[in-house]
């Protein structure tokens, strides 16, 4: 028996559910050393601003109970390198292409934006408002629902095909954020971008990551993403993808039963490369034993 | 380059001392395709405690037999797994990661500076020399740790017949004193060598100043954090000095970052700017 | 050497910084078979309603990646039988004797407060505002400042002893609503309570609680409380406490550095039930190691 | 009463059969304390994986060379990590926790209904009762699983020369059927009993509704998820039908709580209120 795996997100098509999250994969180079790309339902690539960015100094990186924070602060190679070396790889691979984009002001997604518009290997576009908004004063786009929808409103002004609004957990309510963003037009919601915390070594008595404060993502933080993909996913009328903690195929059908159409992979990326493509198939095994002919069946259908 | 992950069974685990094992796997393809310098990212645990794997330098590799070897000095969580593995685990391992020393450029010879656990990528480095023609005593190996028990010196390292130098810092074996003494001492009475080393932050840095004054060729390899091993997370990123040499226009920045686990863990002397 | 464990809240006085969370050692009499509540800094009760609560049905609790979700649903004997029996027991110690208080309407926070303002066994009071407001709809009192702050207002009025506002970590704006509850009187700030998350069991296709959702605790969560912690304590001007995912001396370290003057031990006390003496215990020895003489010196000095 | 917190050596590790495992520990102060029916708390894992600490009924006691057992079925993860535990390895107990059975209230025999595991409380019952003078032949004790490799059958229980009955679902050791079917038919035959049961939930719902049914005094010992297993958590609880009997005012509603952990897990018949 075979099932069907494939998805559709307003359109865009996925031949199976599982992607690479933002920041978590690169541009897909490096792992596709690793197994092929061309397994995969979809790529999101790291999130690019206009110009290239280092990022923040070392160290980047903690390890947490069952996490890890980062503070990699955005580092990319910038919108130019990008095009003429990162997507032609991409693109050569049978995988859908989302690109992430970021800025720290609402003209900078813009023109991320036009750009990506020319380029037709480009599927769609993961907008990631989880950037302190220089335009107000540093606040992330993402934590009150006018700033993102203001970016979702200028990034579909240059950018027709599919828009993913990627959402910030560290919200009161998330639900206004994610009406707000639909309302200014985007296709589709992807959820949760990190935690924000820290940790501190008490021998030195500073912080452990050179910024400060980082991004908690992993298997922590599961149950968080879940319990806001579900509130998303019932309370608004475009596709739900779905992302934090999925580490196995249970974890990614957890996310598809409580709404989720698509689920990203990330920090289990890094340590168990194969995590993606082991989802995919354990997803399939999963609807063969239960007896369901398409992955559409169980979307939602937790109770 | 293609980069292995799978789960590889242990097919040896040497008790070095009461810190230091050497662990063996049967890793076929590994084995082939590992180059000098290169490590290997271990999953030790089934669970997510600790979440990232551990990264380790391929100490020696026997294609014959298909296996490779690390060793390491257990020194918290993770590497006090890793020692409980036995013959028969499988442990998941992806590798081999990094882009392992350059072959030595001059013929003036070589020297290695290891310090504790910088000793299994520099024995691998000498081994394959040594197989490619170039000649033992034409490498002069420095092996030193902080005390006798930390240090790394396995029988295969003598086995080598290269000028071997053992020390201390607090003269518990071979003679008294840092790894960087010994390197100051040796580059006194020779020249034209290129240096090879690898160890503790502090002692690459020194030897990294005292490479710059003497004008002498070398290569460094670095530890880091590493999330992932493999070049998706940027976590390992250190910072490097712009160099148009390398192609870095410097666009106002007074660093670069790059991965240790892609572009190092080898750096040219020069390369790495300190903390 | 000794050294000095004591700290003061306001003119509130523990005999060391270590407490235990609310809800995490019931009333104390099940614990002090385990080892001697005198030698706690504090305990802080179950949250108490007005009357009796059974609290939501089976399943309650979940375990996660190094944390567990519950829905008890403020299960508590109410104010009547914790007079008459579990606040005689507690005072028998020499801890410092904290009754968390919680309510559906402000009305029954301020009658809480007036019932324990008679006993002077009750050192402090701690609000518990991460309950449904059903006064305005259901959204939880903590969850934005004015709410907050009018709870804090009503439980003063009739509460004269230092009064610790306990915050809920779901919010965009944890510094607005510290900020608001410090106006409206309150002598000191506890956080975090729960993270909102869930969990889905793939086989039955239904919720692993029997309420859907529950609170996230224990150390996955620790990176988040002590960011919130830091930054809380950094913005206002009366003592913190923190708490979230505290297991180790270590790890309340982390959040004494990071400025709280007190820590709560939590879900700990359940897979540990010696965390909190081992926790004072390791505090000494960090700071004999370190050669401080008293613990006040280490509050707040990261950086 | 008190209770023990604190790391106990295992003393010994027999495999019953390929996934049933006994432990034994030296505790001293928890092998004076404990009455059947009780249990105590093991951190299977020094870090957070799992969680929680696992249940386990005590099994039996050994006051003269101050051990405790517990047998159990390796179910899940924490029950694998325990099962790899062997002599000399410490371990985080609390214990002994629980109600445990109330001393047998009539002469007119006892019997014990064990499923799958729960056979070890119904044992050390059984054990302590014919060490206070009840004779081992009045007692009768069901032993059954689904099927052979999941039965607890120790040589110390057919040592303790009760009339025992082994059955198996599937047939494959001692009579086909269920603990259930067994139960009825012992029924049938004698009265004055008082029943103890212990086993899977779907096995405890029948025996209630079979004891209600024909007015026959018996106690179940229900199994919960356990957070704490000390009565501060409050996780465990069970919903149970308010009973004036027991001082339960119903105040309009239709169940109680009560924690398994310490108003359990033994349950007068009558007073759960299964789902
Ligand atoms: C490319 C590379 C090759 C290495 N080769 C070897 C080797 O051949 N033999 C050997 O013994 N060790 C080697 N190391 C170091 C080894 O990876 C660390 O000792 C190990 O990761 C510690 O894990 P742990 O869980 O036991 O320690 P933890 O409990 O995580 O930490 C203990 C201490 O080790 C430090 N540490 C943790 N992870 C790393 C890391 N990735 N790099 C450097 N320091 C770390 C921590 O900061 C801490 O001080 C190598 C590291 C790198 C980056
Ligand atoms: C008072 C009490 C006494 C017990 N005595 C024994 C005994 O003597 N011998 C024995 O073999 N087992 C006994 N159990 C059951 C034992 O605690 C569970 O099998 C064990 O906790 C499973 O842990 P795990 O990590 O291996 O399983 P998990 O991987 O956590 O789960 C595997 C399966 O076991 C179930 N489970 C997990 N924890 C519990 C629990 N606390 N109670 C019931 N089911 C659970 C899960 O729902 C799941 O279906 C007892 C349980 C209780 C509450
Ligand atoms: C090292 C690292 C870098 C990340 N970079 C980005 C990024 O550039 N853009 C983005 O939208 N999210 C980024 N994220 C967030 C992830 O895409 C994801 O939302 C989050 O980590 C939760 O998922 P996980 O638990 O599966 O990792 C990053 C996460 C990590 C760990
Ligand atoms: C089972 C359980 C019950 C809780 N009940 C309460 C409560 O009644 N009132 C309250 O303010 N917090 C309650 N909490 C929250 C804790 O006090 C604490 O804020 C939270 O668990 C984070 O700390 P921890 O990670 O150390 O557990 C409860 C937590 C748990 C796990
Ligand atoms: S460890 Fe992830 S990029 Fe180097
Ligand atoms: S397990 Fe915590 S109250 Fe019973």
């Amino acid at each position: 028996m075979s099932v069907n795996l494939s998805i559709d997100i307003n359109g865009l098509k996925f031949k199976n559910p599982v992607l690479t999250a933002s920041g978590c994969f690169a541009y897909g180079e490096e792992a596709s050393e690793v197994f092929d790309l061309s397994l995969l339902g979809g790529v999101v690539t790291k999130s690019l601003t206009y110009l290239p960015r280092e990022g923040h100094p070392p160290p980047k990186v903690h390890e947490t109970a069952c996490g890890m924070l980062n503070a990699i602060g955005l580092s990319n190679v910038g919108i130019d390198l990008f095009l003429s070396e990162k997507l032609p790889f991409l693109a050569k691979y049978d995988t859908t292409c989302v690109v992430s984009i970021a800025g720290s002001k609402i003209d900078e997604y813009a023109r991320l934006a036009e750009r990506l518009a020319e380029e037709g290997d480009v599927d769609a576009l993961e907008v990631n408002i989880s950037c302190p908004n220089v335009d107000e004063g540093g606040l992330e786009f993402g934590a009150y629902p006018k700033p993102a929808g203001k970016v979702i409103v200028a990034v579909k002004n240059k950018f027709s095909r599919p828009v993913i609004a990627k959402l910030s957990p560290n919200v009161t309510d998330i639900v206004g954020i994610a009406r707000s963003v639909v309302d200014s037009g985007a296709e589709s919601i992807s959820l949760i971008n990190t935690l924000v915390g820290t940790a501190i070594d008490i021998k030195t008595r500073s912080f452990n990551l050179s910024n400060g404060f980082g991004g908690l993502s992993g298997p922590a933080i599961k149950p968080v993403a879940l319990a806001m993909v579900y509130k998303v996913a019932n309370a608004v009328d475009v596709p739900v993808i779905g992302l934090g903690g999925i580490t196995t195929a249970s974890d990614a059908i957890e996310f598809l039963l409580a709404g989720a159409r698509a689920v990203q992979v990330g920090t289990a990326c890094f340590f168990d490369p194969l995590a993606p493509v082991r989802i995919i198939d354990g997803i399939s095994d999963y609807l063969k034993q239960n007896n369901f002919k398409d992955v559409n069946e169980i979307i939602g259908i937790v109770d | 380059m293609r980069k292995s992950c799978g789960h590889y069974p242990v097919t040896r685990n040497i008790i070095i001392s009461d810190s230091i094992i050497q662990l063996t796997f049967k890793a076929d393809d590994i084995s082939r395709s590992t180059v000098p310098g290169q490590f290997i990212q271990i999953r030790v645990s089934d669970n997510f405690i600790p979440l990232w794997p551990r990264p380790f330098s391929i100490y020696d590799v026997d294609t014959r037999k298909g296996e490779i070897s690390i060793i390491f000095k257990v020194a918290g969580y993770g590497t006090g797994l890793l020692a409980g593995k036995k013959e028969g685990d499988t442990i998941q391992i992806l590798g081999p990661l990094g882009n392992g020393f350059p072959i030595p450029s001059n013929d003036g010879g070589m020297v290695m500076a290891a310090g504790g656990t910088g000793m299994p990528p520099l024995f691998l480095l000498s081994k394959f020399a040594i197989e490619n023609g170039v000649p033992s005593s034409s490498i002069t190996f420095i092996s030193g740790a902080r005390t006798r028990t930390e240090l790394f010196e396995p029988v295969e390292l003598t086995e080598l017949e290269t000028d071997l130098n053992v020390c201390t810092d607090d003269g518990s074996a071979g003679e008294k004193g840092t790894v960087v003494d010994m390197l100051e001492k040796i580059l006194e009475n020779k020249s034209g060598f290129t240096i090879y080393a690898c160890g503790p932050v502090g002692m690459l840095k020194k030897i990294d100043r005292l490479l710059l004054e003497k004008n002498i060729p070398g290569f460094l390899s670095l530890e880091e954090l590493m999330p992932c091993g493999y070049g998706i997370c940027s976590g390992c990123a250190v910072k490097v000095l712009p160099s148009p040499d390398r192609g870095e226009t410097d666009d106002n920045r007074d660093y670069h970052l790059k991965r240790v686990c892609v572009e190092g863990p080898v750096f040219e002397s020069g390369e790495v700017m300190w903390e």
